[in-house]
């Protein structure tokens, strides 16, 4: 297409970004027009994301050039460029959440005069921003007391209501499930026919192909290629973003499960203290749990976990009775969980990567309370290799890494203790194609070795792709049960909606 | 070289003596004043220290000064009775005087100083002029630690209650706590401010308050009489409520102008600057005569009433531009 | 950010209760008066310190900034300086050592408790060496006396003090700002998570700096108000301490010192509250020996007892939502 | 995680060099036995309070607590009892004193500001209450005395004072910990991000409250040092502001107030140049009324220069990076 067509809202030209020991950007160009939603894809550590906040005012580039209307323009501030009609949804959550919803929303372009708030406009002013966005809270609830998946539907309504004409979505719907990603899409497609820009990232191919009208490739810090909507299918997407094919996305090879590994007895959890939860995880299972935001999937595994504690219930690992106090108990146990929340529970940011990778089994590996040093550079040294980790060197900063590369770590600190049971929460939020597959392999070949894997997913495809068996839940209890048999896409969403359940398990 | 000059100087250089507190207060500068005055008048060089907190800094202070090889030191030691071993020490070292508080069981060469229990039963002298019927009387203080603190506060006690004179150097004193009661006075109780004005001045309001009939109050650090003044002034019972007090701030003079404050006791604090100065130089110069045979050169304290108040307030003005700080 | 004030309510209430019911003189006007007066003057600071402890900062040189303003005051009137004059200079120079504390934070990213441990040092040195560690003293400034220090009667019995005038005038301000207009609110939004204000395209650092202005100029006006009060000023000791007993202030009140929580109201009372407990000490007769043990011993108590509460509050709802 | 100490081994060099040209004195045996005896008490708190730095607490207390150790451990000599179950007495005491702290913080989950600043007022009070107030010395204990106070002598000379090899001790103990332990580690995760050091089966509270006990039982060791350092203590002021100096050093040697960062010998280094300061001040004849403020300043410039010369460096490599 013509990159200099006079109806061009947004251009960016071989913008370059330098970060300490990463070249981030070299010489990226991207063009975005009115009424177009333009997919931006790309590896983990592509520099999809550094991009995004060069757009909008949060970094400045090294060089390069950025034209709005034709215009060439600055944007030394955030402000600057909300001024000039655009906004971005960070891929991270950044929200005060010592604030209403209605606080978030508004915060920074509060309506109102000379400095006043005004309340009353705010309240109804955020009431229809979250209708449009489907959340039912009630604007004066905290954004503390949410659960991340609804504050990221908060994050996005706060860019929706910024009236901007170009908006940016990083990553919108990682934490979303598909009920609230199909609203978001409605959202956006109507946007479009307003004639707003908005440029959109996703590692959810799926969910490109569904949306975009353009896809422009970044890989390494350099445009890849870019491909028109009809050229839009997955595995021409994959093969610029990997430089290659990728064959047979889900490895999934289901075997005979073998002895029960984790058996969850009337657990009650805090989150939902009035539904009793009972199920079995079987040795190499892999079991998915599905259901909506806030269905109490997160709050199940912190419980199981130790992080919560349970109200009442049993759970037993490997038929021993555990006392799950903390953390501690659970990995005693033989457990494992990689977090949903990577950023303030996966990862210590400014540790660096060998430290972080062996944190866990720094324990197992001390001789009489010492530090191993061999054996923490042998396990961050195997995480960064087989997970193939892209980092400088094991002293990096992990704070320093993008989000896929992050969460590499994250799994890559719990394979080092060999646990029996794998808990996943959301295991390729915010994670490329690539190491999605990387991922997938290797839950794979954990329960083919016989561990337990129980992992909650909001991604369709992911559930579909990889489950020998779902537990579905809904508004914190057990909905039902769906066997690889019968697992289909109505299935599941009839019960993670409340839907009747024909499988005969009743929570 | 009869006995003065320290062997390190070589005698090339002139002998330098120090002047250390016993803390950061104005009294201090004023003593700073009578070093300076000194200096001038005898020809001798005089550092002037305060150690902010306490003793760890003035033995600090102290060693620093060794180290420099100083010539001769007068100090006011903070708790004298367990610094003996560390004056000592330093009486090897050079020539040590004492000033203000002594260290009687220290080879100190000599104390120069006020009889705070003295001083102490000539404030209760004023309190009995200001108040000839007797009644009720409260104390206001710093911090009783301090041993002239707790001997002054006895010698108001004493005089009030006509007990006999008690020994300087070995003062029974009362409990803090509870009303002393004597025939005609009767001492209510003893408030600590740790030297925090506001606090001093909200105690003085709090006696106010608390005891209908108080009579005189008696400040026995010098911020204290201007405080307790300025409670009485606002709660309108200037005249009816006396004060007495310690030392020299000009709010507590200007009281004693105006008659608002009956009268208070001054250690005249120059002196003991110029005092100490002028000791150590002579012991310097091998005066047989500097030191008195008892070890000990008094300092008299002055009743200051509004009989004297006008050349007193002169003199201390003369002295306070004498101390700035060059 | 509404943060429960009920805690420190129920401890003022209970202090003032028993005071009342063990003296009879706890409730004459006098004593009244004299309550309202010193609690309002440490009132004043704690307000200022919330703003910056909102921001998730913290000032230590409250109290030699006190002493530096009172200092340099007497010494300028001493000299014989325009009385207003004199005034404006000590108050600009506050909200100039605000704005240094400020800029030194967001500019050169110096963290909050060293740049103000340094002013405690700093501006306690300064105080000293201009002054010589004279005290000083303001009499014959009478206009500034009665506008700084006097009363206003309400009633042939009660007059107000001065600084209830200026805490309450502070305090209506403060309250409207934080909790009306939108730099309050992004005063809280940044102290809870400045990345998300910084994104939401606010400006922190300035209003950051502004918190720091805001304390150190109304510290400074509370320098001024002290050395009114007190009639005099010892540079080595005049607010020693006072930051102490102001943060602790604005944390019983409600703050935290994690940033984003605040409340005025709760801040006044929990200044009243300490001077509440000095005062009935002192009209209990209890030795001043024991006045710091109690002091740190009741702000203990509440704020355990606090949090306690809250903690008990949240399991019976969980508890009941089972049911 | 590690941090540059080498702006403030500069520092230290600068001082030193300046003051020695300066004056002759400053070089002699004496003067430095006492620099080093002062900077190694000192150190010693700085020790003990980077340790609950790390976990991103304070502890405003310390100065409190030496006071009250001091003072404790003077009123039981005096009484005449053994003096080593006094000692271990006084030790217990302290480590008891950080317990609670810890517990207080990690159970009850109040702010360790709002913990310790309680402490500093509560303990001060005791020890004022039980000694009545009065000065206490330490007379009479020879062995102490030398065991606490004493000297080695290393040549005619020169004599190491009784502190250094405590605090050697300490170093090396507190070094190997903090770098070459798991516990070390796990101390400076959970400083960073207690969450996630949870998320990883640390048990972040058990190692918090050993922070804290560590903080105070280094503590107490030095309140007894200083005791018998100084032969006397006066329950209302032995002690007072240390937590000042000791979280001042801690901060100048490398410590960040928000945890997780932390180096032994940037603090021990910082805790010496702050001695330092003051010893060159004394032998540079610097009134003492300017103390304040040029250790305020030369703090603030060190911290200062630091995080620019910090900057710049990075600036520089991203820079070179580029090309
Ligand atoms: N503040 C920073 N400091 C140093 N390096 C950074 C910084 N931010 C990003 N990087 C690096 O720049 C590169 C690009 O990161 P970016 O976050 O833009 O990738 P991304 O394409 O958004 O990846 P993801 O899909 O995982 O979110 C990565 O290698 C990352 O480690
Ligand atoms: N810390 C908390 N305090 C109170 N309620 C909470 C808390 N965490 C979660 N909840 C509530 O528990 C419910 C389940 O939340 P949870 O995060 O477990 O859901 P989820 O199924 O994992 O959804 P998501 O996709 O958002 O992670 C939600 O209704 C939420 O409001
Ligand atoms: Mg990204
Ligand atoms: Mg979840």
């Amino acid at each position: 297409m013509a990159d200099v067509a006079p109806t061009a809202l947004l251009q960016a030209r071989q913008l370059t970004k330098q970060f300490p020991g990463v070249r981030a950007l070299r010489g990226v160009s991207l063009t975005l027009h009115r009424g177009e939603v333009l997919a931006v894809i790309g590896e983990t550590g592509a520099g999809k994301s550094t991009l995004m906040k060069i757009l909008a005012g949060v970094q400045s580039p090294d060089s390069g050039e950025i034209l709005v209307g034709g215009k060439p323009v600055r944007l030394p501030s955030v402000r600057a460029a909300q001024r000039l009609g655009i906004a971005l949804i960070h891929q991270e959550l950044n929200l005060a959440d010592n604030l209403d919803i209605g606080a978030n929303l508004f915060l920074g372009r509060e309506p109102g005069r000379g400095g006043w708030i005004d309340h009353a406009s705010i309240r109804a002013g955020a009431r229809e921003q979250l209708d449009r966005v489907g959340l039912k809270e009630s604007p004066d609830t905290l954004v503390g007391t949410l659960p991340i998946g609804r504050q990221q539907l908060v994050e996005i309504a706060k860019a929706l209501s910024s009236q901007a004409r170009i908006l940016i979505m990083d990553e919108p719907t990682s934490s979303l499930s598909r009920h609230e990603t199909d609203t978001l899409f409605h959202v956006v497609r109507d946007l479009r026919s307003q004639g707003l820009g908005v440029i959109y990232i996703s590692h959810r191919l799926g969910e490109v192909k569904a949306l975009a009208d353009r896809v422009v490739v970044l890989r390494d810090g350099e445009n890849a290629g870019e491909m028109d909507r009809a050229a839009i299918v997955p595995e021409a997407m994959v093969r610029l973003m990997v430089g290659r094919d990728l064959s047979q996305f889900y490895v999934r090879q289901p075997q005979q499960p073998g002895d029960v590994v984790l058996e969850v007895d009337r657990l009650r959890t805090p989150a939902h203290p009035g539904r009793e939860l009972s199920f079995q995880v079987r040795a190499g299972e892999v079991v998915a749990l599905a259901g909506l935001v806030g269905a109490g999937r997160t709050e199940l595994l912190q419980t199981l976990f130790g992080i919560t504690p349970a109200l009442g219930g049993q759970v037993r690992v490997r038929g021993r009775v555990q006392r799950l106090r903390n953390a501690s108990d659970a990995i005693g146990a033989g457990m494992a969980l990689a977090p949903e929340d990577r950023k303030q529970h996966g990862l210590v940011l400014p540790m660096s990567v060998r430290e972080n990778a062996s944190l866990p089994s720094l324990r197992r590996d001390q001789r009489r309370g010492l530090l191993n040093r061999a054996a923490e550079e042998l396990v961050a040294r195997r995480t960064v290799d087989q997970l193939g980790v892209k980092t400088p060197g094991l002293d990096q900063a992990v704070q320093n890494l993008s989000g896929g590369n992050q969460q590499k770590i994250v799994l890559g600190k719990w394979l080092a203790l060999d646990p029996h049971l794998l808990l996943l929460d959301e295991p390729t939020r915010g994670i490329d194609v690539g190491a999605k597959r990387e991922i997938y392999r290797l839950m794979d070949g954990l329960a083919a070795r016989g561990v337990a894997v129980l992992f909650a997913s909001s991604e369709m495809e992911e559930v579909l792709g990889m489950a020998d068996r779902v537990l579905v839940m809904h508004e914190g209890r057990l909905a039902g049960e769906l066997p690889r048999a019968r697992l289909t896409e109505e299935a599941l969403m009839q019960l993670a909606t409340g839907g009747a359940s024909d499988s005969g398990f009743t929570a | 070289n009869p006995s003065g000059d320290d062997p390190k100087t070589g005698g090339a250089k002139k002998p330098k003596i120090a002047y250390v507190t016993n803390g950061v207060d104005p009294f201090w500068d004023l003593c700073a004043g009578g070093v300076r005055h000194a200096e001038k008048a005898l020809g001798i060089e005089c550092e002037v220290h305060m150690p902010n907190k306490g003793l760890v800094d003035q033995q600090r202070i102290l060693e620093t000064l060794l180290a420099k090889g100083i010539s001769g030191i007068a100090v006011s030691p903070i708790d004298a009775d367990n610094q003996t071993a560390f004056l000592n020490d330093a009486a090897k070292q050079t020539k040590l005087i004492t000033q203000d508080a002594d260290a009687p069981k220290s080879a100190r060469l000599c104390y120069i100083g006020t009889d705070n229990y003295k001083a102490g039963r000539a404030l209760g002298k004023l309190v009995k002029e200001a108040l000839p019927g007797g009644g009720e009387v409260m104390i206001f203080v710093g911090r009783l630690e301090q041993l002239n603190a707790r001997q002054r506060r006895q010698g108001v006690i004493d005089e009030l209650l006509d007990r006999p004179s008690q020994s300087a150097t070995d003062v029974k004193f009362d409990p803090v706590a509870g009303a002393i009661k004597g025939e005609r006075f009767t001492v209510l109780d003893t408030r600590t401010d740790d030297f925090d004005k506001a606090r001093a001045k909200s105690n003085a309001e709090d006696a106010m308050t608390k005891h209908e009939n108080l009579a005189c109050m008696v400040g026995l650090f010098a911020y204290n009489p201007p405080a307790c003044l300025d409670a009485v002034k606002e709660a309108g019972k200037t005249g009816k409520i006396k004060i007495c007090g310690f030392d020299e701030q000009d709010a507590a003079l200007a009281g004693i102008k105006e008659g608002t404050v009956h009268g208070t006791i001054s250690q005249q604090p120059w002196k003991y600057g110029y005092e100490s100065v002028r000791v150590l130089k002579q012991i310097l110069d091998g005066d047989k005569q500097a030191v008195p045979e008892n070890r000990f050169l008094e300092i008299p304290f002055l009743v200051v009433t509004k009989a004297n108040i006008d050349e007193f307030w002169a003199e201390k003005r003369r002295m306070e531009a004498l101390g700035k700080q060059p | 950010m509404k943060k429960n004030i009920l805690g420190i309510m129920a401890l003022f209430a209970v202090v003032f209760l028993f005071t009342a019911l063990k003296n009879d003189s706890f409730l004459n006007a006098y004593n009244l008066q004299n309550l309202i007066k010193w609690s309002c003057l440490y009132g004043l600071i704690g307000l200022g310190v919330s703003f910056v402890i909102i921001t998730g900062g913290i000032d230590l040189s409250i109290g030699s900034v006190i002493g530096l303003v009172a200092s340099l005051l007497a010494l300028l009137l001493s000299k014989g300086r325009d009385p207003s004059t004199c005034i404006a200079l000590v108050l600009a120079l506050s909200a100039g050592i605000g704005l240094m504390h400020g800029l030194l934070i967001t500019k050169v990213k110096l963290q909050p408790f060293v740049v103000t441990l340094c002013g405690l040092l700093f501006y306690r040195g300064i105080a000293r060496y201009i002054t010589d560690n004279q005290s000083m003293g303001f009499s014959g400034h009478d206009t500034l006396d009665s506008i700084f220090s006097g009363k206003v009667a309400v009633s042939s019995q009660f007059a107000l003090p001065a600084p209830f005038f200026y805490l309450v005038v502070v305090a209506v301000v403060a309250a409207l700002f934080l909790n009306r207009t939108v730099w309050g609110r992004y005063l809280f939004a940044l102290g809870n998570n400045e990345t998300a204000a910084r994104y939401s395209g606010i400006d922190t650092d300035s209003l950051k700096i502004l918190a720091y202005v805001a304390c150190s100029l109304l510290t400074g006006l509370a320098g001024v108000l002290f050395a009114f009060e007190l009639n005099s000023v010892q540079p080595a000791s005049t607010g020693e301490f006072y930051e102490l007993y102001t943060i602790a202030a604005a944390v019983l009140g409600g703050c935290s010192l994690r940033g984003g929580e605040g409340s005025v109201l709760g801040v006044i009372i929990a200044a009243a509250v300490i001077r509440l407990l000095y005062n009935s000490i002192n009209m209990l007769g209890i030795s001043t020996h024991l006045e710091y043990a109690i002091i740190g011993a009741v702000i203990l108590a509440g704020v355990t007892v606090d949090e306690l509460v809250k903690r008990y509050a949240a399991a019976r709802r969980t508890r009941q939502q089972a049911e």
